[in-house]
């Protein structure tokens, strides 16, 4: 990962915490929240945009012909073309799904390509690593139509082992990655990767969940053929995920939920499919949420990606540095040490702390961390824990909350010593 | 807001209740085609009769309101007599007056806007008021979309 | 059905319009919103629910230890009982499954059913007059997996005919029927079915969409085994819809979509699933539509469905005489003549005036209705026309809606004429 | 907000240091259960030993925090030496001491608040204060679950 100019301006996050209401409802007993790779604050644009929809506009989309229906579809397909954008979508109208979630997006992905795409035998590669959401539809497809997965391994700095990766490759259909680790916050190559997976003629899904919220993205760049991503942990509002394809592999595919919006035609003995992109959004689609996701878009964009992953940057140095010295070898670290190929996510172990411990602990302090097993249990296979505590940032972390974080720390190694 | 003058204008009135060129022919010799509008549930058939690299005569049927109904009317008579070649630019120019703004679902229209007169256009200038009212391009398009179609199957 | 007692208090709908900020934003140019059917308005307290969860607690649901991630998870999980209760399940915690729409909601059963429950050979019996979103996922279920779907027909007073049921219902594994139709209004005698549906061991899902937003709903009055049925339509946000189903059933039944939140355990072979409810909600859940979806649910009972449906009734009524009595023969009102017998809901025709054109001229005095096949194409094909226009009603509307609609429709009649 | 010291009792941390009756039996003859924590990954093994209708011997292995292991090990020694029907008691009553909130989803608990003595409790009582933190009430179940689980499987 190349790391951005160094001269671009440097983020007001004491301004940009005043956009995002719930600093200024926690001011008093402070809110140190590092537990943005789980789901993002929201700002106060976002939650207006949602509200004035529903106060002056709502209604039903793509049906209506009067002029608040209307409206409504203007702003739903408006968010449309502007999610597609910031993914650098070459036909952002067309190719930008929405869905629920991620999980969604990968689900639509794995069920409609076994209606049609892929058959018993076929296979599909996936890394270790995986959020489950990239690892459970995959694992039902092969209950139910018997397609083979195959795993990237990782070696002991948190990388992928790309060693045997032509090995790996060979005959694969799908090639299914997640761009950074929702555990060890690595960086995948997945421009590489993609690559390598086309010369073999498979078809290349990027599990963008933690990587399109951080860093300027490009479907086109970065050569994939499917984006997921999830609107709850990019500033926008829960209840709206993102799938984007490519238009001739949407095209191909077999639609996934069957419903209103979605169908040209319906007959008791059969249907026919919509254009896109509303062949795979059966029934009313999340309408206020894509606006909300929409100014999420909008919020980040003023802002500029290349600051935003400027200063997470910062903070993961800054963070690594205060861990380092003061729990020394106390504290394991996962994943890549060089922050430059990683995002804005630390998991860290305690000898002899439990991370539900850590966690319960910290609270106390107002300081939110995660701690599980965060949706990758073979990951933590791997790594042969149960669990680990993690901060992650977004744009209103400061070197405030790092170090809340440490004292926070340094306190329960003090109560369990 | 944009008045219902602006939509209803009196040669689409007209046009509606006295669509021209209804009905079908025997296929084949005609090339037919469906067209749908899933938005609203209307059908409607195109047939067209080649004759050489021209349109001898067209034939419509189906279902729709004023503006689809009428729309496919205008077309009949625009299109009826013509070479490939003539209809393939009132297909362009037609879309092109479509697409002064985004349709329906906001999406800009794929079609480039194109440089034309209003003399070209005859009587089709008269659905011009219909793009300030999204949700009835679909409606407009809906045959010609069609009748591209058509063309379309006939080519493979 | 039984009409609610006549001594229920009137709604006090001009108090219960202020609620709704849709309604004070276009007072100077009056909004006769009559379009419930597609989607409900939302009132102000819907907004502020999901607002205050934002501004003070927001933070991904299930998996965090500390404070706004615990509040976070009790006001998803207290709306999940609420919600369940406001059908009468028995067992509202486990039972009440959410989803994105009630689109999805079927889909859930069309598509775990075919993983396990249901075999080529197999019979579903639907009626002609469902909605897209209960017909297409088992025509897919159909095309994927060999069901065979059955229809119970409709006679032209827009009943469904009943006098072959037993015929239709013999060897069937499923029987799914709408409550209230979408375009006819008729309330479906589904408790009937259910029990004749029961007796030959089929199990039975019910489409609730038109039917829990406007009827005091108990799942268990109703016999159902599933009830499917969507927040926006009941004056909750979009982006959520709610599967409830009997605890048995759940439990037999597969998941749907993998990822996380649904699994137990998740190895590199395989997974085990999650308990119920999780087990049907993969990914991070729509929190702040459930929470939304809640204070409907709030708003709902504290006005309470009886004096709803008395309400409704009456409109019904007074729309029927007014329709009547101005249009006389050149209106069509499609489905069941008696009120007691329909939802709030009227589709109708004008000969010469097709529907898209009447919702156009009505639009230009404000008035809201539908225009098209309302995703029920084989419905219309029954009913030998193309679309319909549709006025339909909820809580916010009064005879000055119904007045606007005559004033409006009498305008298009002149200028069509 | 509740304190620290009402989660962190010391016989909860002196339990979680020294795990008492931690490690394995052979099963067979050791009747075997696993339980898991879907919402933390925690992992956990139980082994019982039963001789006529008394559980003679217990062991228990897996990770987890300090509430779900110091409860496994005050289990262990809540249990050991005595009567099925004692243990059905003892699990009865730790249930129903987690319940007196609605756990981490906010479900009611399904068991039925039931009458005891704090002195039936013995060390167990320290595990009180658990119930002040709803999220972890599955730790301080999940060895009483396993268990159940391991009973239940012998029955069947
Ligand atoms: C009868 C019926 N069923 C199902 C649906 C689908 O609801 P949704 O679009 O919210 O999934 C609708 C609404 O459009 C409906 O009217
Ligand atoms: C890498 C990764 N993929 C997928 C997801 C799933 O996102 P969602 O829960 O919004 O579907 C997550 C977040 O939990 C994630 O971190």
């Amino acid at each position: 990962m190349k790391s951005p100019a160094a001269t671009l301006k440097p983020l007001n996050v004491s301004e940009i915490r005043k956009d995002f209401p719930i600093f200024t409802h926690h001011e008093g007993h402070a809110l140190y929240f590092l537990d943005s790779a789980a789901s993002s604050q929201k700002p106060l644009s976002v939650m207006q945009a949602m509200d004035n929809y529903y106060s002056t506009t709502h209604a039903n989309v793509h049906r209506g012909v009067y002029h608040i229906a209307e409206h409504a579809t203007e702003l739903y397909e408006g968010a449309r073309v502007k999610v597609g954008r910031f993914v650098g979508a070459p036909d952002p109208a067309t190719e930008t799904i929405f869905t629920k979630n991620a999980t969604e997006s990968i689900n639509l992905l794995s069920t409609s390509m076994t209606r049609g795409m892929l058959k018993s035998g076929d296979v599909v590669v996936l890394t270790e690593m995986e959020h489950h959401a990239n690892l459970v539809p995959w694992l039902i497809a092969k209950e139910q139509f018997g397609i083979e997965i195959r795993y990237i391994k990782l070696n002991d700095s948190g990388y992928l082992i790309l060693d045997d990766i032509e090995e790996l490759l060979d005959g694969a259909k799908v090639l299914a990655v997640t761009l950074t680790s929702n555990v060890l916050g690595t960086i995948n190559p997945v421009a590489e990767l993609a690559k390598l997976a086309h010369d073999r003629g498979a078809i290349v899904i990027g599990d963008g969940a933690q990587f399109v919220p951080h860093i300027a993205t490009n479907v086109v760049d970065l050569g994939l053929d499917f984006l997921a991503f999830t609107g709850h942990k990019m500033l926008g509002p829960t209840g709206i995920g993102v799938l984007w394809g490519k238009k001739s592999l949407l095209d191909a595919l077999p639609p996934f939920m069957g419903g209103g919006d979605m169908i040209t035609d319906v007959r008791l003995d059969g249907f026919t499919p919509n254009e896109l992109p509303w062949k795979f959004e059966a029934g009313t689609p999340p309408i206020a949420e894509a606006i909300g996701l929409g100014a999420a878009v909008d919020y980040l964009e003023n802002i500029g990606m290349d600051r935003i992953r400027t200063h997470e940057l910062e903070l993961l140095s800054y963070a690594f540095e205060k861990l380092e010295a003061n729990f020394d070898s106390s504290i394991i670290i996962h994943g890549p040490r060089n922050v430059n190929d990683r995002g804005g996510v630390i998991s860290f172990d305690f000898k002899n702390i439990h991370p539900h411990d850590i966690s319960q602990i910290l609270d106390q302090s107002g300081v939110c961390v995660r701690a599980g097993h965060h949706c990758a249990k073979p990951l933590m296979r791997h790594l042969g824990i149960a669990a680990t505590a993690r901060a992650s940032f977004h744009i209103y972390n400061e070197h405030a909350d790092v170090d809340a974080l440490v004292g926070a720390l340094a306190k329960a190694q003090a109560f369990f010593s | 807001m944009p008045g219902l003058e602006d939509l209803y204008r009196e040669i689409i009135l007209d046009h509606y209740k006295n669509p021209r060129n209804e009905g079908t022919f025997p296929s084949p010799p005609a090339i037919k085609a469906e067209g749908h509008n899933p938005l609203c549930g209307d059908e409607l058939t195109v047939y067209i009769m080649l004759e050489g690299d021209a349109i001898k005569d067209i034939r419509i049927s189906g279902q729709g309101c004023s503006i689809s109904r009428s729309s496919a009317s205008l077309m009949s008579v625009a299109v009826k007599g013509k070479t490939l070649a003539e209809v393939d630019r009132l297909l362009k120019i037609f879309k092109s007056m479509m697409s002064i703004t985004t349709n329906a679902s906001g999406e800009p229209e794929a079609t480039e806007p194109i440089e034309y007169s209003e003399r070209e256009l005859g009587e089709l200038v008269a659905l011009q008021g219909v793009v300030k009212f999204p949700v009835r391009i679909k409606c407009a398009t809906l045959s010609w979309n069609t009748l591209l179609q058509a063309l379309e199957d006939r080519a493979s």
